[in-house]
């Protein structure tokens, strides 16, 4: 056992913040807000060129063959420069798309599930070629298909929350498209991973500019980060991202290591998938609660200068909620883990 | 402990809301949110709407031109308007709550004369000069600096949060007159004309995406001496004065609203059948009891008011509890949104009666409860210096940065 | 309006403080923990003499007729003294019965709602003469009975969770005796109320020793209570303690003045029984969670001492988890609040 | 990230496994919790069967006379003991936790021999001696004094949350040889023979109920110099060497236990009922998925020690993050108990698996994990300053009270 990440790992990372740090500073991503289409092509292509779409595809394929935890570390990373577009559902899809793979096509994800009598949204309706359609809660064992952009009829929403995550209402529920895996389980839980991974990242990046603020910031003669009411917030933050960090590592490395599944399941009385299903849906739940919280204490830090649009904390509260909500609540992930705890 | 009305409120009550009933169907449309001139034409026909029927300044004394209603008459006042729909303070609320208050006590008669009647008639809007980028929390800290020359003070500087500057015609303005250390010992209080050159008016965008705050950059603006409220260096306690009047009904209106948002958020989880979940119910009623006690904590504190004339811990307790309970109840109609909540213009729904804008707006103001008007951190360090009689922490003292 | 206690409040208030100051000082209290009765006859004929039993009881009837409120401001009182036995119980009954209103006989109280399969308990075996039965939730319009404790087999429970709370095991559930009164709401309305008032002393008792020890106890050349981290905390529970104090008031006051129930009800769409119970039920989830919290905030100001038995803060604690429990939970408060939010 | 045992760590923990299959139904059956003398007998023979087994101090070097087991055996070690149910390390935690490895480290040669052997072998009992009533969270300003008089310590003073005092062999005891104000820098640590005259041992009751404490009083206690481990007014540093040692694994088997404890709630509240309340299930599931990141945090810190030698941060958050979620589960576990959680003796039950005893003193426990082995208050201030680099609140000097 070394529950750490490998020197392949680490490079992976550092090699994928440095692009991002040349690429996707935050001028960069704020370029964008508020714009119907939020994703720039050619710096998507340089995400594809880097292997983050064909992350997942195997080396027979082209892609780089490798496994959750690479893909998960890629995705912390990008969230935590707060990179937009459908990168979740490019990323799957890049196993199976090579023309999502390599940059060309962009995929979002859609899930039936949600809903109810409320309407629904598209995500990201004019970066997108086209949609995985998960199948909704109740349908069983229907598979996912694949839909192009330009077969949906919707009317665009003239403001979103997340001024990085422009939005269309559907005008109906999506029909069925192409079969892209025959079996959703894998593929939804794969797409609340990798999501749980962004809000790591999303939840690091308004810790760590609270961090940074609450040392500039005076007032009362001394930094406001040596008051106690300052420091036990933040520190509360940095428990609840290192639970969401370790918990997305670990269903990570189950989901590639389903021998570990196998034994860790039976400890709890769970089958290897059991297992790994709760692993997912803890990972997701506790990523959830770390970036809407670590957002929420970084506008408090900033006070009123946490307000305005200029600070980017907003920005990071704002794509927390939306990746808290779409696929699948919180409550809904607290419920799926209380199913599997025996 | 008398909850019941005396006749001379139950009479006050009827009277207002008769004249509410009739005067607020001759009201205009309300103007774009984002539209300042048309929302000062609007807000300012209110203000001689009530100022022609006696309830301009309602909580002002009757010398001052004001209505000198007890705190019970302000309180069923509040009530009644909220629960009419009638508009709010608006763009006035410096002048009627703040500048205007201060100037009657503070002030000499010649600025009361000038500039009480105008506050009262609507005529005469007024925005704030106190916060500034490096003195939020800590007030007493501010570096605007205003220099003696002649008759004159020349003021150099910058403020921040200033409501509504792009409409306003006065300011009233803290500035340093004080050594750089001098702290609390070194404020002046100042009226300054909005029309003076050197002003520069930058609106400042909220994460709602509102313009309703601006940043002042002030550069040599010149103030003449006789605009200035109170003793040089006399400023923090002229300032205290006008704080003390905040306290006790300050929120009155937005926890009424809070509490027609719960309502509306009830009959939302029915008609989407998250009312079902008993958890989602729970929380309905534990929100639906904090406002509830809210409330009622309200009335104890305008009665504390009404007798002793000092509003007691009441007002101080509930901005803490209110904030809080505000922000439970933006999370939870997020919550039940789902989907819908992530989209800030108004979706096409059928049957349902959704408002998502209104909750998605009203969840990201809530992020605000916890800081403006005193972050719920300096709210505790009240609480328990004031109230609980905890000691003060060891004072830090020496050059700030 | 005047929502304050009126002068004759604050006599009777200060009056029965000054007699519990000087007869139910803590040692007194704490001289009887643990032991299997907790009532000394003697004390409890004192409070007697002062009205507390006969405060509800009509003045015709040889009672003080007076009204929830002065019974609230009674029992606050009692709960920050920690005055153990069945007072509520024996409030309520001296309504109706002199023996009760006059201290000679211990009434408890008793409702067949809680528990399921659960075992279920009987408070104050030993010192309570009988017991009001409320009726079980599914009962409908079943009348409150009164039974004497010589008639239900019972088990001594050797060790209860609050030392000033013995318990006993029913053998069976207890059926009807002779009728106390025919409608049971405004029975289980008042005995809710008046421990929710209870439960607002409990929470006074441990803020105010809680505050007490902050500004005593110095650690790194400082009073604890100069702390952030301290004076957050309990700063805090002040805001739970009043707004539960003022929520019981405003319940005891509605239901003291009907015809405020009436005006009040009319604005949330609610008859005025409606009104008063969404009151009622608001205090005693509000005091729940201000007894619950301000023990539990006591505990740990006072550090490692809160966790030893001879400081008094766990008898707070252990006396609010019993109160949040037996006539119905903070859960069960919070769906009647809910059914009446419209 | 590779969570595959290799084969050294799939053999240790078979082998492991089979010893305790075979020995554990040897053990006699356990004592009563007040049976002090009754305990000792069986946690130090516990200890023997360890120490033939080759188990005794599993995490001390090899020279030390230990296993020296790796990290990860060290958690394979606590993990197959808690789920096989064999004995805590009870009575004998302070030496094989504290006083011995910190005698390996800064003692001497003469110490090493003396002490070490009969500390693994489970002859010794030890105690400890820091925390005074005067001196909790900050322990550097501890107060019982040590003058010097010849060939001895003369030692005045009291310490508390002293465990087990009653029947330990030996005290590891920190003194004040420095002035009253030198703190950090006027501490000595020391080896007290709990037979010495002069110590009174006073149990301490806690709130539930039980004397797992005690105070010692000290009055002209005479320790031998030889006794000293370390400089004089050097213990300080020779005490962090020991702390060094707690993180990492330190709340293993409470973890493991707590996972138990909500496998066990599930159950019941299926029995009951209460499962049906998706609020509840969903309290149920993050609880579940609390822990279970407790649990992969503890496998990345062993890591991470295993690695580098260095913990890392995980420990400190996990003091801080498992403190408050085991809090959550006693709240929930009494919600769900009702009525029979009022009960601390057992209740007669048809058909369902209640234990209330047990959960009720649990919770009564839970208010102690906040506070045991440092509060939550300076958790957060050590992560805050430590992994946050926060700056540190400005000191106050100065006599203390």
């Amino acid at each position: 056992m070394n529950f750490q990440l490998s020197d392949d790992q680490v490079a992976l990372r550092d090699g994928l913040l440095s692009l991002l740090d040349g690429r996707y500073d935050l001028d960069a991503v704020r370029s964008v807000e508020g714009q119907a289409s939020v994703v720039e092509r050619s710096r998507w292509a340089e995400l594809a060129d880097a292997g983050v779409f064909a992350i997942l595809a195997s080396e027979a394929d082209g892609g780089l063959g490798l496994g959750r935890v690479e893909a998960a570390v890629a995705l912390e990373a990008l969230g935590a420069h707060l990179v937009p577009g459908p990168l979740v559902g490019s990323i799957i899809a890049g196993q199976r798309m090579a023309s999502a793979a390599s940059g060309e096509v962009l995929v979002g994800l859609h899930s039936r599930s949600a809903g109810g009598s409320l309407p629904r949204l598209l995500e990201l309706p004019n970066d997108c070629d086209g949609y995985l359609v998960l199948p909704g809660t109740g349908e069983g064992a229907a598979p996912v298909t694949y839909v192009e952009r330009s077969t949906l009829a919707t009317t665009q929403v003239p403001t979103s929350l997340d001024p990085l995550t422009p939005l269309a209402q559907l005008a109906a529920p999506i029909a069925d498209g192409e079969e892209f895996s025959s079996a959703a389980d894998p593929v939804r839980r794969d797409a609340l991973l990798l999501t749980a991974a962004y809000e790591v990242g999303l939840a690091s990046f308004s810790l760590w500019r609270a961090v940074a603020y609450a040392k500039d910031r005076h007032q009362f003669n001394r930094p406001i980060g040596s008051f106690q009411a300052i420091k036990h917030l933040l520190a509360d933050e940095l428990a609840r991202l290192e639970q969401a960090r370790v918990a997305v590592a670990y269903a990570a490395t189950i989901t590639d290591q389903p021998e570990v599944a196998v034994i860790d399941g039976e400890v709890n009385g769970l089958s290897a998938t059991e297992c790994t299903w709760r692993a997912v849906a803890s990972a997701k739940l506790l990523a959830d609660t770390a970036a809407l919280s670590a957002a929420k204490t970084a506008v408090q830090v900033h006070g009123g200068m946490g307000y305005t649009w200029e600070v980017p904390i907003h920005l990071a509260m704002k794509r927390a909620r939306v990746l808290a909500t779409t696929l699948g609540t919180s409550d809904h992930m607290a419920e799926i883990v209380a199913a599997l705890t025996r | 402990m008398d909850l019941r009305a005396t006749p001379a409120e139950e009479a006050f009550r009827a009277d207002l809301r008769a004249w509410l009933a009739t005067t607020l169907p001759t009201l205009p449309e309300k103007p774009a949110h984002t539209d300042w001139q048309a929302r000062r034409a609007y807000d300012t026909h209110w203000q001689e709407l009530l100022f022609a029927a006696g309830y301009a300044g309602i909580d002002w004394p009757l010398e001052a031109g004001g209505r000198g209603a007890s705190p019970v008459e302000q309180l069923i006042f509040k009530e009644e308007c909220e629960r009419a729909g009638a508009p709010y303070v608006g763009l006035g609320f410096v002048g009627l709550l703040h500048a205007g208050p201060t100037i009657n006590a503070e002030g000499n008669e010649a600025q009361r004369t000038t500039y009480l009647p105008k506050i009262l008639s609507g005529e005469h809007v007024w925005c704030q000069g106190f916060s500034e980028p490096g003195a939020g929390s800590d007030l007493a800290s501010l570096r605007t600096r205003a220099v003696r020359d002649g008759d004159h003070y020349v003021v150099t500087g910058s403020k921040i949060w200033t409501s509504h500057a792009e409409v306003a015609d006065y300011c009233e303005l803290l500035v340093r007159t004080g050594t750089e250390e001098s702290r609390h010992k070194g404020i002046t209080w100042l009226i300054m004309d909005m029309k003076s050159p050197g002003i520069e008016v930058r609106p400042l965008k909220t994460i709602s995406g509102s313009t309703e705050f601006a940043e002042l950059f002030l550069d040599d603006v010149r103030i003449p001496v006789e605009n200035r409220v109170g003793d040089e260096n006399d400023g923090w306690r002229v300032t205290m004065v006008t704080l003390s009047f905040e306290r006790g009904t300050g929120f009155v209106g937005e926890l009424l609203e809070s509490m027609r948002l719960l309502r509306s958020l009830t009959a939302l989880a029915k008609d989407t059948g998250a009312f079902g979940d008993p958890g989602i119910r729970r929380r309905i009623g534990q929100l639906s009891a904090s406002f509830d006690s809210l409330w009622a904590l309200t009335k104890r504190t305008v009665s504390e008011a009404q007798v002793t004339g000092i509003p007691g811990i009441g007002g101080t307790v509930f901005k803490l509890a209110y904030s809080e309970a505000g922000q439970r109840l933006a999370d939870l109609s997020m919550e039940l949104l789902g989907e819908a909540g992530l989209a800030m213009s108004p979706l096409a729904t059928s049957g349902v009666d959704l408002n998502n804008d209104e909750w998605v707006e009203a969840w990201i103001k809530s992020f605000n409860l916890t800081i403006a008007a005193g972050t719920s951190q300096i709210q505790r360090n009240i609480v328990s210096e004031r109230i609980l009689g905890l000691p003060k922490e060891p004072q830090v003292t020496g050059g700030s940065k």
